[in-house]
């Protein structure tokens, strides 16, 4: 078993027009930078982004909503500071936005790769982000049902992987990156260290299990 | 009026936090009452970002990108910190593992709601991030604002005109005039910032503040 | 009739698990599968009790009581290996991520229902474990039994008799006599055991066997 | 923040008759044998034990049972072989039992630890295990809603803590105790090894969080 990927070139190539993308990351930390700009180079368009942010400056996801290549935005958190490109697509109405809260956000992409049908979560009950949606209560609290959250592909940024797949990550990077990797058909990863050996069992964070490609893009940003 | 200044309101609310709590602080003021922990005391941060035991700011050129706060500040690890991914770290927030959440808000109701994620202005794309798994998940819910907005209208107000974050959560509120819990009967008054008067604070607020 | 050995019926199965394969053996008949790689094939083993990359059995004197397989038999790490817990395990095996099960079972039906943790004997208290979850989840399931209980009763049914584990999931049957596929119309004749007969297996077979 | 204990004893003095008690451990990893022996000491009876099997021999639960404290058991898997305790107790009609699913117990004590109010399985569904409970079909699939499970303490076996209690884990040793941790008001881990000096926070399997005592107990079963 050898899930190392020559360049990101090959990393993404699988990736088709109208596709929905995870990408792992959160502020600055995790983001596979050198993944996305492969992506930009690829050409896929109309993709649907699930992330907790829409990017910021030119970097990142802004690079994609600059180019044009998103069609639907799902994050919890669109509005950072300097996160010009996705204020103008979504003032244009060029994209469309579904905001969900960043708690549920992180559960129903592990919905997903778990094989949850659905789960009842306190968060956003009574507000407005909970419209529309079914609900009930339980001992006296309330919760809404959400439902899971799949992707065709996972971007991924991790630390270092080994050839089966199994990643470790460093400090704040994990953030949304190994449960995005349960909830995509096809995971891939860009890590700063490919290792020669495999990792430690007891130190692995992320089971090869759901990492179908890792790149090594040794830049920490 | 006396006004206290954000340091002086973030070492007020600083005072209520116990010796041995876990805190989030939200992002914006609440961040900066880590500075203010009182001697002796030991306090443990978490950034729904994935990290327990927050440490400081990273002296200047140690900064590491990927190691950051939910405000996207650098940070350090403090002893007996640990990481994790998301899904995990919103397990602590919305299971009730936290003791102690520090909010900034827009607004604040006398039966506890709170609005503190999207104003009425459409301009703006909404933006939720983990606010709403906080106040719910987080038993003691502080929120530390300015008393009024900056055109003097008030903040802490009979009913909610924002979107709502959560419904009738908020323990305490700081304010830079005064301490209020938020009690069966509404506001209660705990305590005026020196030189104030429960007529003047008042005067400022749109519910009615119980002494 | 030509009946297989349990280490025989072990190799076949194991000839059918392609390269790569991440692989959930049921306790049991299933985990000498293991044993059967064919040449050049890597197969990653999963334990729903927090491994993936089940190695060998450890050498004497070695064994650790922390290592050990969902059939509470000590074990070693194969590379590539990785820890996990309970909660995490069970991700895996509902989520979709591993390939095939081989499971034994008590009855396969014709509509590829199985039942493999329950006899209505009342006397045995019931214990299920993770046979659920794993015929949920994994898309593979192979089962590997005897084609017939001792007293020679078929267990290959036009029915379940006994509590189900799973509706309508089992792939492929592999047993002593034959190996035969789940297919839309029924039990589909893979292969016979060299020296049977299609009408002698029948006559052993509650449900119709299509060829 | 020091969450060191002097001695079994007092990490099991808070348990009441009739409490509702998780046990970590699968097999012979990750059973607190230490803290199960003090807790017969301490005398605590008419218990709910949340845990994967019964109990072997006169080992584990199964001295609970045989000196008659437990009055329910919640498992997936109470018929180990040897578990002759278990079977009598049951037999002779003196404990409750409920048979869960193994993937189900362990999502269920997730939920308590993670706030969620319920959750969709397609595990069980169409079985008698799922009997009396509410389901559902989506996109064509069954599900089964199942319900979160708390207790008042978890009692756990670890590899090793420092003073803020976090802890790692040996082989196949984390099983139940990482989830367990998260759902019980009180937890309480006995470890091979208290560390003078914190765990490196890239190792932290259970972040102290969850962990409300821990107590040195150097004996690898």
């Amino acid at each position: 078993m050898d899930k190392r990927l020559p360049d990101l070139a090959t990393a993404v190539a699988r990736i088709e027009d109208g596709a929905r993308l995870m990408i792992g990351g959160f502020g600055s930390a995790g983001i596979p930078f050198g993944l996305i700009d492969a992506l930009l180079d690829h050409g896929a368009k109309g993709l649907t982004v699930i992330s907790n942010n829409a990017g910021a400056q030119e970097t990142g996801i802004a690079k994609l909503l600059k180019e044009g290549r998103v069609a639907k935005v799902i994050c919890s958190y669109p509005r950072s500071p300097g996160s010009i490109w996705f204020e103008r697509r979504y003032e244009a109405g060029e994209i469309e936005l579904e905001v969900v809260p960043q708690g549920t956000l992180a559960e129903r992409i592990r919905a997903a790769g778990a094989g949850i049908g659905g789960f009842l979560t306190p968060t956003a009950y009574g507000t407005l982000l909970a419209e529309g949606k079914e609900t009930r209560v339980i001992d006296g609290r309330g919760y809404v049902m959400e439902l899971p959250l799949h992707a065709d592909v996972a971007l991924l940024r991790a630390d270092r992987a080994d050839k089966w797949g199994n990643l470790t990550f460093h400090g704040t990077a994990r953030n949304f990156n190994p449960v995005m990797a349960s909830a995509a058909k096809y995971a891939v990863a860009e890590v700063r260290e490919l290792s020669d050996v495999p990792l430690d069992p007891e130190r692995v964070v992320t089971p090869g299990i759901f990492v179908q490609g890792v790149v090594e893009y040794g830049v920490r940003p | 009026m006396n006004s206290l200044t954000d340091a002086q309101l973030a070492a007020r609310v600083a005072r209520d936090i116990p010796d041995g709590s876990y805190v989030n602080l939200g992002i914006g003021k609440p961040t900066h009452v880590s500075s203010y922990v009182p001697e002796g005391r030991e306090i443990i941060y978490h950034s729904e970002n994935g990290i327990i035991g927050v440490g400081p700011t990273p002296p200047e050129g140690e900064e590491d990108f990927e190691m950051i706060d939910a405000s996207k500040r650098y940070i350090t690890t403090a002893p007996g910190a640990a990481f994790f991914e998301h899904a995990d770290s919103f397990a602590m927030m919305r299971g009730g593992h936290i003791d102690i959440a520090v909010l900034g808000a827009y607004q604040v109701a006398e039966n506890g709601d709170i609005a503190n994620w999207a104003t009425l202005d459409e301009k703006f794309p909404p933006a939720v991030g983990g606010a709403m798994d906080l106040v719910v998940g987080v038993p003691t819910i502080f929120v530390m604002m300015r008393h009024t907005n900056r055109d003097g209208t008030p903040k802490l107000l009979r009913k909610c005109t924002y979107p709502l974050t959560g419904l009738a959560i908020v323990s305490r509120v700081y304010t830079d005039l005064a301490v209020l819990d938020l009690a069966p009967e509404g506001f209660r008054l705990v305590e005026l910032t020196p030189g104030n008067t429960l007529e003047e604070v008042q005067a400022l607020t749109d519910a009615k503040i119980h002494s």
